[in-house]
């Protein structure tokens, strides 16, 4: 057996030891000096691209899971219900799509206050999660998606999202108010009892990250 | 669990969006009636004027604005003659559309720094557009295959040293559940604390007493309330507790109270005992 | 692909997702008529012979197991990751919030002493650590969070911690039972004194470590 060929089966064995996707970078810490991670991660996904189990990528991890195309012939072994709201499901969108964004404009787009049980089930699923603050008035926390997100909708990256790019190049994508006339002055007016947190507009945006 | 709280809505958002489309737009007659009777499905104002815009069949970036303002007027009317506590985001729109329809029917001139009503309409059609793509990529993104349906993760997986694992099993969302659980167990002291700053009866009786001395002849009562102080349940509570000072007082027979000009009209009030002064 | 690949590729999924090794009868049974499962399996564990994981037989049952030669290699871990307590969460949650607060403070806050090993379950899991000794009496050592505490929960930095206010609006904290018993001042409260953003933070604060 080559070096190579050991680096391959410790990677492989690494994967399919988990059922959580891996980070890139504890696989390449855990394999010897001098190996290219990134080579063998590629080389083993060709490897499995036909068979029953392939290997994905999710994000800046890594994971073995059941091709798509048997989902119908693996009847699941207990039937998840996450039946998700109405409401829930348009803020999990907005949160993919407009990352990352702070609840103001979540309402913006909206047009409506968020109600109880709508962030806090997508973040016990773990499929969104704090990240960082906006750098305007009242330092507005915002929301991305978790890791938990991509693998749970097999994607490998946000770029993967259904029509991303289409509504990127449309402009859809701006979570700002379209317009200070109209503004989110419904949301305000609603009042408690979730309050809004003044300067959350976003207006002169800026990302505490690159 | 992420099960629940969708008990409200009454629409499936797992089916595909095909359906979902449907039932949101349907073409018969009978549309605008069941938007009454649906009315607790709907995610606010903006979520009823995508569904009212749909039936103009129309591509979004050419809806007719006026026409979408008074279908909306229309449906407002509607749903207020059964449910008078319609929520005040819906009629705040509602004003908002009659004071653009106003402003697109009558050409007056634009003050220089107001958004003419062309770009006000615009604002609401991208608004629209936005929100349609979001419920569209919505519908889409639950469709996606997803992991413990269509596809499945390693059933028995082994421990080994290579992957991480940490001691605990903890998410970020227990961490925050139990500050914020820790945060309402506490916080009933905090509450009981609070209210002593609202006016009690005892607190009135003894600013009253206090002022006694210095009533004149049948002055009103209201004057004596102590100054507003910005809250106004206190300010409230100061009224009341005034109220049955004065009545406690009078009982007492230190003081006679009148109220002449019927209900809501001034009390005023009048030193009985003078040797009650201080 | 052929007929007998798909059978194969099945079955490969169907071993790969079960939690328990699989019966071959079983496995027969869930495969389409006309496969024959003893064959199919034959052949899948000489495609897996030389690999980073092998299909190994158990009695009549059958699974998928890391390479005994790699599995010396990556010694199983002896321990497997446990739930925390409540009582370890909320002050875990409370060293994260009140950071960097004294032994004596959390017991305040809490309004209950703390157990013996609380404090050392954290520190073991990485996720807390000494910062310090305040400058009062006794000089008591402070807490803080740790690398690890960000790093678990995928927090960029301390600030994405949602505060009360941010809090209450992801539906997280729900004050109104409380709040019931004294009308709208108290929803319209911002809360409980806690304070999260100047807590004992700098004034006595005397860090031992750079």
């Amino acid at each position: 057996m080559t070096e190579e060929f050991e680096f391959l089966r410790l990677m492989e064995a690494i994967l399919f030891a988990s059922s959580e996707p891996v980070d890139e970078k504890d696989l390449a810490a855990r394999l010897p000096e001098g190996a290219d991670a990134a080579a063998l991660l590629a080389a083993l996904q060709i490897h499995y691209q036909m068979r029953g189990v392939n290997l994905v990528r999710r994000g800046s991890k890594w994971a073995f899971r059941t091709a798509i195309d048997l989902a119908d012939r693996l009847a699941p072994e207990t039937m998840e219900s996450r039946r998700l709201s109405r409401a829930a499901v348009e803020v999990l969108a907005i949160v993919a799509y407009h990352q990352p964004v702070t609840r103001a404009e979540i309402e913006e787009i909206r047009g409506v206050a968020l109600s109880k049980g709508t962030l806090d089930i997508l973040l016990e699923a773990g499929w969104i999660r704090p990240r960082g603050r906006r750098r305007t008035p009242g330092r507005p926390l915002q929301w991305a998606t978790a890791d938990g997100f991509l693998d749970h909708f097999g994607l490998e990256s946000i770029e993967d999202l259904p029509d991303v790019k289409e509504l990127k190049a449309s402009g859809l994508l701006d979570a700002r108010p379209a317009a200070d006339a109209y503004g989110n002055r419904a949301v305000r007016d609603d009042g408690p009892p979730v309050d809004i947190e003044d300067g959350d507009e976003g207006e002169d945006e800026d990302e505490d990250e690159p | 669990m992420v099960d629940g709280r969708g008990g409200t809505d009454g629409r499936d958002v797992t089916r595909p969006p095909d359906s979902d489309f449907e039932e949101d737009a349907p073409p018969s007659a009978g549309a605008a009636e069941r938007l009454v009777l649906d009315l607790e499905g709907f995610e606010g104002p903006l979520d009823v004027l995508l569904v009212l815009a749909r039936e103009q069949k129309v591509d979004l970036s050419r809806i007719s604005i006026l026409r979408l303002a008074d279908q909306y007027l229309a449906f407002v009317t509607r749903v207020r003659d059964r449910h008078l506590d319609l929520a005040a985001d819906y009629l705040v729109m509602a004003a908002w559309l009659a004071y653009l329809k106003s402003r697109l029917l009558l050409p007056v001139p634009e003050p220089e720094e107001e958004a003419s009503a062309e770009e006000l309409a615009d604002v609401l059609a991208f608004r629209l557009r936005r929100l349609e793509a979001m419920q569209r990529v919505g519908a889409r993104l639950v469709e996606l295959p997803r992991r413990g349906v269509a596809f499945f993760a390693r059933g028995a997986p082994e421990p080994i040293q290579a992957t991480r694992h940490p001691l605990y099993e903890t998410e970020l969302y227990d961490v925050l559940k139990a500050y914020a659980d820790h945060l309402v167990r506490t916080s009933v002291r905090t509450l009981t604390v609070e209210a002593a700053d609202l006016w009690s009866v005892d607190d009135a009786l003894r600013r009253l007493e206090r002022l006694l001395g210095d009533l004149p002849d049948w002055s009103v009562l209201a004057r004596y309330l102590p100054p507003p102080q910005g809250e106004v349940l206190a300010t409230r509570s100061a009224m009341a507790a005034t109220f049955v000072a004065a009545l406690e007082l009078a009982r007492q027979g230190r003081i006679t109270l009148r109220q002449e000009e019927g209900p809501f009209a001034p009390i005023r009030v009048k030193v009985l005992d003078v040797g009650g002064r201080s």
